[in-house]
């Protein structure tokens, strides 16, 4: 069962108007192939859950071009300025969430749970509206899951089956979101065979994945460089 | 806001950070604590999914999938450990974090902390900032004694909006350390040669001394 | 309750478990399953933390730190991944095992399933029961016919304590193959020489066919 | 900064009326040494959580013969009979808990969240005097957080600084319960050098961890075997 497809395909699964779950923490551990190919394929009204709009020109950055995004939701839009010129502009609709309850309503999304208590936020603008309730003297609000529709993760590595390792902090939001989209599309850099990648480093576990698609930018000096484009 | 200054700060800081201390560093005067911590150990945190962040790699060494929460390439020091972002969030709002560094917009005499939206502004980054002021054990506040208008930044009152219910144990300005009790905020040590008239011109919060 | 009887039922739930799909067994006619598999290749789950759970090991190769949620020495095959409790039942309670197949005190003919209290008896054990009748993608009842007391074990209400709001896609008994629907129960397959009415007799539930 | 510490010294660490949090599935991972030095010193009035409590005289098990326990949380206790006729005598208190729901519990205390919604046991016996809350149609429980006064936990290796990794599954509830006990003691089959464990490996971060205690089971045919006391 070999789950690589061509990155071509991924027009089949997602829809105008989808959730996706797009991984990536600034740039790093960023789906950039997968990106750029929702952007060719001019996918319109996504609400796209991510970190950031990774930076302007890059990464998520580049769907604000093509006017793909009816909402971001994450927790940090300010370091890319055409995030902010384009909510200005009322064309894009942004739900701030702090760092750490995004991480968890996404998990929540993706662990049959529906919403958890946490003190983060309490008391504050980020909260209003939201339910409070008191455990212990203190107060903490109600947050609720978020699922997506599909989720784009990037990771180093893939075994066939679909079992995944990434690299370094590249990590961060890729393996909650991994378990909390209906379909799953990984992007890698590499294939190895089933049982190269040890039963105690496998970070997503393959029932998680879906689809695997090839990463098509190599890493010079340490950065992912833009592939010279061949289509 | 001389370089000066900010060393003072954080040289200040880093004398309150134990050793075998876990602590989470923000952006600004909080990143130049490293350089001044000595012969201390202590386990740098990085929201982003690191425990053990080691010093800025050679330009040969970068690998920008190892960066920092403040997306600038990184090393990890020995006994270093890799996570997600759940689990870094598990870290930093179960109280795991020994002592976070902060900078402040505004802190008020109980140690609330402003830090993370203008009153009038884009309120459109928020980051990790209001899981740390949840969750950390101790939370230290970096931050020039006055806005750069000259208004004070350490007030009676908070006017720009609360980064949550949780309060600064510490302030360390360029003039001077208070600490936070349940009483208020107290004057520890003072580190300019202000007249304690002076400092208390330049403030709006109530202190005691 | 004859062996044969079991290994029929194993046998036919083999054939309703896709190639490559994510399957939890439960204790009792489940663990008999992986030898009726042939060719197709499953991944098996355990509760306490593996996915990809191998056959029995060579006495000279058990690790008693590699059990199966039944406690019993196991091993892993190629591709397969450990992972603690709490994630183990985010894939459980998240739907992303496709099958789980366990055994019934009692169902009924909507689906609804009883397979962890007696009522009278002391109450004293779930273990995973419960999560996995929440959150399993399907649900195959594997299950005797009858209770030992020839009472029927497919009823028409519970009588005993629900294990839950999930409902059971498919019962397979030594007589024959039940899947549920909206509209409750429907009579797939017979599997032994009863006759229908003969079936119905040793049933409680009401069915179509 | 050295965290072994003598068993004998949880003495200092564990009051009598302390709710604590011991790891192991079956008797896999769990912490022989710690449970048996708890007997000799003689705790009472303990609150136990751990899936089990062990088997008939192993592991947990060794504990309702020196009525150590007050109350038992965890999701399965009939495998061993001393717990059941305990509990029939009055002698020990049960909360039964479904297995999932005890280790996201466990989880939550160690995270910082006080509560969350599941579905697992709702309309069961187990979810009366729950709240309730529908989510997209569907009912769904509070469950609330649990922590431990100490949490005992069995890991396979740590390094100096406390940095743990399990065996196989011996990992189960041991992870989370690092993370939610205000004290944590892991007891390990070795200790080795800081940076032997590899970032990518380590599972417990040392932060959880304030004292290491080394395993005196010998594993002798994959099985832990009862060291000859020298004491």
């Amino acid at each position: 069962m070999n789950k690589l497809i061509d990155k071509s395909e991924i027009n089949k699964y997602i829809k105008d108007g989808d959730t996706l779950l797009v991984g990536g923490f600034g740039l790093s551990g960023t789906p950039f192939t997968l990106i750029d190919e929702l952007a060719i394929l001019g996918k319109k009204e996504l609400t796209v859950v991510s970190n950031n709009l990774g930076e302007k020109d890059k990464g998520l950055g580049i769907l604000l071009h093509t006017g793909s995004l009816k909402k971001a939701m994450g927790s940090y839009f300010t370091s890319n300025r055409d995030a902010v010129s384009e909510w200005s502009k009322g064309n894009l609709e942004i739900e701030l969430i702090p760092q750490g309850t995004l991480a968890e309503r996404i998990r929540c999304g993706g662990a049959g749970i529906a919403g958890f208590y946490t003190k983060t936020a309490a008391g504050t603008k980020l909260a209003e509206g939201k339910e409070e309730k008191v455990f212990d003297g203190e107060t903490y609000i109600l947050e609720r899951a978020i699922k997506g529709d599909v989720s784009l993760v990037k990771a180093l590595k893939a075994d066939t089956l679909g079992n995944l390792i990434y690299d370094h902090t590249g990590r961060n939001f890729n393996p909650v979101m991994a378990t909390a989209g209906k379909i799953v599309i990984a992007e890698v850099d590499e294939i190895v065979e089933v049982g190269e990648l040890k039963p105690d480093e496998i970070t997503t576990p393959h029932v998680y994945v879906d689809y695997l698609v090839m990463n098509e930018y190599e890493k010079i000096g340490g950065k992912y460089v833009v592939p010279t484009r061949s289509n | 806001m001389s370089q000066q200054d900010r060393i003072k700060i954080a040289k200040r800081i880093s004398k309150e950070l134990p050793d075998g201390a876990s602590i989470n560093l923000g952006v600004g005067i909080p990143t130049l604590i490293p350089d001044y911590l000595g012969d201390k150990k202590v386990d740098l945190h990085s929201e982003n999914g690191l425990l053990g962040m080691g010093p800025t790699p050679d330009e040969e060494n970068i690998n920008m999938d190892l960066i920092s929460a403040s997306k600038k390439p990184i090393t990890m020091d020995k006994g270093a450990c890799l996570f997600d972002s759940a689990d870094s969030f598990v870290m930093i709002r179960g109280g795991h974090i020994d002592v976070a560094v902060m900078g402040a917009l505004q802190i008020d005499q109980y140690g609330e902390i402003a830090n993370w939206a203008i009153p009038g502004k884009d309120i459109l980054g928020v980051g990790g900032a209001m899981d740390l002021v949840a969750g950390a054990k101790r939370i230290i506040i970096a931050s020039m004694h006055q806005a750069k208008d000259g208004s004070p930044k350490f007030v009676e009152k908070l006017t720009f909006p609360t980064s949550g219910n949780g309060r600064a144990d510490l302030l360390v300005t360029e003039h001077a350390v208070f600490k936070f009790t349940e009483n208020g905020a107290e004057l520890v040590e003072q580190l300019s040669d202000l007249s304690l008239e002076e400092l208390k011109d330049i403030t709006g919060a109530k202190f005691t001394y």
